[in-house]
């Protein structure tokens, strides 16, 4: 078991035929991942990498059952990509375009809870259940099956904690990258609910950042409120001053808002373990499972 | 990306937000003229950072003759580190009252929102600490944009019911000048009640998505307000770099991963010179690229390079420190610390070179601290 | 009984303060409707007639309960109003306004029904409840209780017929003007629908006008289908030349769609009595009854 | 309100909508000089019907010299009524292939319409009852406007996938020119895509809604296109009239009521000359404002009168005819039919004055019809 992905998903590729499309769609398949079709207006009943490919999300998921799909589309027509998937009713959409526009992602985020689709990003790595299936950017190589969730607003932090988890011999049930954005689908909040009922998980590590106040909204109404697991957490740019964005559009201090301490104390606060350094994070994750 | 006062009453101006007349000076002789057009006038310096009116930015001319030797006073001043080489003449408003009128992100709620205040002229933040009764919020629905029973309720909710005439359009606009411009911060403020019961921007901020600006064609390729030189030349370079105010300069892939880098460099006993991303997948020459603009950076002590290999290469990572070592004579301490994809080819080419990687991150910021604070 | 509206009814007037909210508004407390109070921004905290004016209908529904509203102001506000009613929850919107912009009644309309208020109009005489209550502006003395359900497009010729019923003996339970617009809230189904399921009304007057295919959807899906009560129908505009537009911003025909002719031919077909006057429609209604 | 052609290009090139280059000429000079300035140009009269085309007012001119005679055959020429003042001299355009984009309202939706035919050059109606498989239809969310994916899927359905990527824009274009200006039908039609691949406007309707003009200042009160005069006349009396083809002049209060007369009055044998509605509520001016315009119809033989008396009071109608009929000197049959509020005063008004009211509207109609053929 696991959350979201597994092998039985059946994942579309929005943008298939792109460079950054063609590129992680082979590393999915070989990852394991059920590629079943790739969307991209104008080349519709042509195939790429052996897979079908469509004019629209539409035809696609009427030809294909897709149930998951990963969009791989330039910033400019990414919120429209994501429109198009939630509109097709497919229930899970991973975008992990960087950049898209903030106004066009408040608007296509809007719709896609209209709609009733669980959109995770954009501007993220994507997510993985080891062993089973993978959408999005995270290595292949560094996943290893096991009883850790995790999930991070960081791409490379993410793989670092992954690849930490696996050479220590703990494996983990699904990674997933939220993403560095402002406006962001699945929050911490909706991911750690997902955790907390998988029986899979045993423990989760969260990884976040300056920035807004989701890590302290999840620390009050989740973490805190009988999550029956071990979590574990980071946060990074404790150094980083106010009002510099810090590569990430969502990594910025506004005022006395979103500062690095006040995360570590709602989730030290809430009964999580935070810890200062990634090698920390994998130590403690592996106390705690064994 | 931000904007100067003038540039941004000349976008209200545009958009029907009334704002006070005004001139551009960059001489006294150009300030002394728009006094002789306008009247009695403020002279303001133009700087993209907020205060200067304690800093002594803004001044009262009555006369040409006054505004000649204010404009004097004031271009060429220093306030908060830049240099007044601007000054905006506008035309004395009477304002009666200060209100604030602003349209930012609420993170939290994942919408934009319109929050009114009868309390103006400071910064937002403070008057919702000290009168939380004087602001109201309204977060219009993202398709729809606010209605314009929704402002009322907004403007009644704020305790400006009298106002409501006037501003209903001005919200109006605010907002449609939002939607236009990508801006993801603008505010009035103060917005200005005039004697006669009229409304003027008196003074306004506007940020506008820098993700968007490729739909704004006439921002393209313009320099940003007040831009950080290193800052403006990373743009050019296509670079992701954000300026601190430290010694070690501090390279990685992955913004969380970079963020972190720093906060090891600083546990460390050490401070970074700057943030820079060189994303996902960077071939030699974006690390030779990033290599050369830190360079460039005289405060610059010792260079730390922190790379996880995804989809990024260790040996792709090692030709452009080795390539960029050489042919930019970089004397400076350096460390690498990398870890993933192709890193035993990576490691193997950099201790040819004679740069020894580290494994942990932690080991290499430790390393870097103490190499920099030798030199 | 009866539909929509009731002597419990606690009726709302936007724009009371004004000429028409005023004069109307007299005549519907005249008539027995309980009205509860105004709404005209900016005089919030006034009185007018002696009744409560509110800037904001939240406001005015917040201090009255309000459950019904009638909205008497400009064309270039109507809709926003409508918005308004509907944002507070108001279950009835009763819109009288004529001149709607029809960009304008698209959005609104859609808004509404989004949150699940109904709205009677616009560009409509409103509705009575013959001896219990009326919101908008059909002329207080023609009506009279009884059996009689009256759902018309037109104004004065609603009027005539209820002036005429009430002249032979017949009493009305509800008349429900829905107005001559081509975007309207309740449609001739949706009203018939009602009628169907009120067991106080015996019998249906039905006045259509050419335009739009509203009479004929009502009479394919309502009134062909186990109405259970006889249905006399009446369409003006049998003389109207396409493409000109009857008064009535609805009243025309474009192409072949929308004539008189397949009006009473669909009414015909489902079983409705079609007559060729007033007069007749009296006379039938009135047979129908005794 | 509707547009000539010309007026419907300017617009469609303001909001980006690829057209012909053209020139309005009003004299066979002036449209010697657009070929001069143009080359080869198809020049077509500008009349608010169709089938222009059939009526021989679309001519080609290869050169200024037969630019000159197609223009004096054109100019002053009549099509279905109405007398050519105006051509638009256009480029010619290679036309590869016809389609149709349009925009209208769909009553039994309760929404917008677009709707796209990969047939053009023909009455959409026409290729819907022939060529159904060639149109797709998108009703978009009032509030959201098209997406650009829906839009692809309304290409895609038309079968026409390979012209998305011009489409995609257009579709938006016409959609937002229509918002801007609150049309309630605007079609480009045919919508040419030219040798090279292109797409151009090559003829184009626009219908604004009436009731918007208030927010379109540069509309109001702007002459319709082919205005009928006593329309027009009507208009500016602020009355809702409508010209129809008979000879008994129809007056009411209420549309309904109105349309119901004129059905009463063709049951009668008679035809109606014209709907006019006095609404509600009509004081003794504005009755008289009615009948002075009626009088100016010089095919009227007869007047009728259908009142119900709501708001409308019997007496003050009663006032109006009267006083009407004395100024005026009106000589034409007159027949009145009155209920309702205060019916009794205006019967005894009117019967002082020699006008006889009827009871019921078949009376009224019956009695109106039978004088009027008569007279």
């Amino acid at each position: 078991m696991s959350i979201l992905l597994s092998r039985q998903s059946r994942v579309l590729v929005q943008g298939l035929t792109g460079r950054e499309g063609t590129f992680h769609t082979e590393a999915m398949r070989a990852f394991g991942t059920t590629v079943v079709g790739g969307v991209s207006p104008g080349k519709g009943g042509t195939t790429h990498l052996e897979l079908p490919v469509f004019d629209t999300v539409a035809a696609a998921v009427q030809a294909t059952g897709a149930d998951v799909t990963g969009i791989f589309v330039p910033a400019p027509f990414a919120a429209d990509a994501i429109m198009e998937a939630a509109a097709a009713s497919i229930p899970l959409i991973v975008c992990i375009t960087e950049g898209i526009p903030l106004h066009d992602m408040v608007r296509a985020r809007a719709f896609v809870a209209q709609q009733g689709s669980r959109l995770i990003g954009p501007n993220c790595p994507g997510l993985v259940t080891a062993g089973e299936a993978k959408v999005g950017i995270i290595p292949n190589h560094i996943n290893r099956p096991g009883p850790v969730g995790i999930v991070s607003r960081s791409g490379t932090l993410t793989y670092e904690v992954i690849q930490g988890l696996s050479q220590a011999g703990v494996g983990q049930s699904t990674s997933v990258g939220i993403g560095g954005d402002p406006i962001l689908g699945l929050s911490f909040k909706e991911v750690l609910t997902l955790f907390r009922d998988d029986p899979a998980t045993k423990a989760v590590v969260l990884i976040g950042e300056i920035g807004g106040s989701d890590e302290e909204v999840a620390a009050d109404e989740v973490i805190a409120r009988d999550f029956g697991k071990p979590v574990i957490g980071f946060i990074s740019g404790r150094t980083a001053p106010p009002g510099k964005r810090m590569g990430h559009a969502g990594a910025i201090i506004s005022g006395n808002r979103g500062t690095a301490q006040s995360k570590v104390e709602a989730l030290t606060r809430a009964g999580a373990k935070v810890c200062d350094t990634i090698e920390d994070v994998v130590a403690a994750a592996q106390a705690t499972i064994t | 990306m931000k904007f100067l006062e003038y540039q941004v009453k000349e976008r209200f101006k545009t958009a029907g937000i009334p704002v006070p007349e005004g001139r551009l000076a960059r001489t006294p002789d150009e300030a002394t003229r728009a006094a002789g057009a306008l009247g009695p006038i403020a002279i303001k310096a133009q700087v993209p950072v907020g205060g200067r009116g304690k800093a002594g930015g803004i001044k009262l001319a009555r006369t040409p003759a006054e505004a000649r030797v204010m404009a004097q006073d004031v271009l060429g001043m220093t306030i908060k580190g830049y240099e007044v080489q601007e000054v905006w003449c506008e035309t004395l408003v009477e304002i009666a009252r200060e209100l604030y009128l602003g349209l930012t992100l609420d993170r939290d709620q994942r919408l934009l929102v319109l929050i009114l205040s009868a309390q103006g002229g400071m910064e937002i933040e403070d008057v919702a600490a000290q009168h939380p009764e004087a602001i109201a919020r309204l977060h219009p629905d993202p398709w729809r944009g606010p209605q314009p029973y929704e402002i009322r309720e907004l403007i009644f909710g704020a305790g400006l019911g009298p106002l409501q005439a006037a501003l209903v359009p001005l919200v109006m606009k605010l907002y449609s000048l939002a939607r236009t411009l990508d801006g993801i911060t603008v505010e009035i403020n103060p917005l200005a009640v005039t004697q006669d019961g009229g409304l003027v921007a008196a003074d306004g901020k506007l940020e506008v998505d820098d993700n968007a600006i490729f739909r704004h064609k006439d921002l393209v390729g313009a320099e940003e307000a007040g831009e950080d030189p290193l800052e403006a030349e990373a743009k050019r370079r296509h670079l992701t770099y954000v300026r601190l105010d430290g010694t070690i300069g501090v390279i990685g892939n992955g913004a969380g991963l970079v963020m972190n880098t720093l906060d090891l460099v600083q546990q460390q006993g050490g401070r970074a010179a700057n943030f820079l991303d060189i994303g996902g997948g960077a071939k030699a020459d974006v690390v030779h690229n990033a290599l050369e603009l830190l360079a460039m950076d005289p405060r610059v002590r010792g260079i730390l390079i922190n790379i996880f290999g995804g989809i990024t290469r260790g040996d792709e990572v090692a030709k452009g420190i080795i390539e960029a070592r050489r042919d930019l004579g970089l004397k400076l301490p350096l460390v690498v610390r990398m870890t993933g994809t192709r890193e035993a080819e990576g490691r193997k080419l950099l201790e040819a070179a004679g740069v020894a990687p580290e494994v942990t991150a932690t080991a290499a910021a430790r390393k870097i601290v103490e190499l920099a604070s030798r030199g």
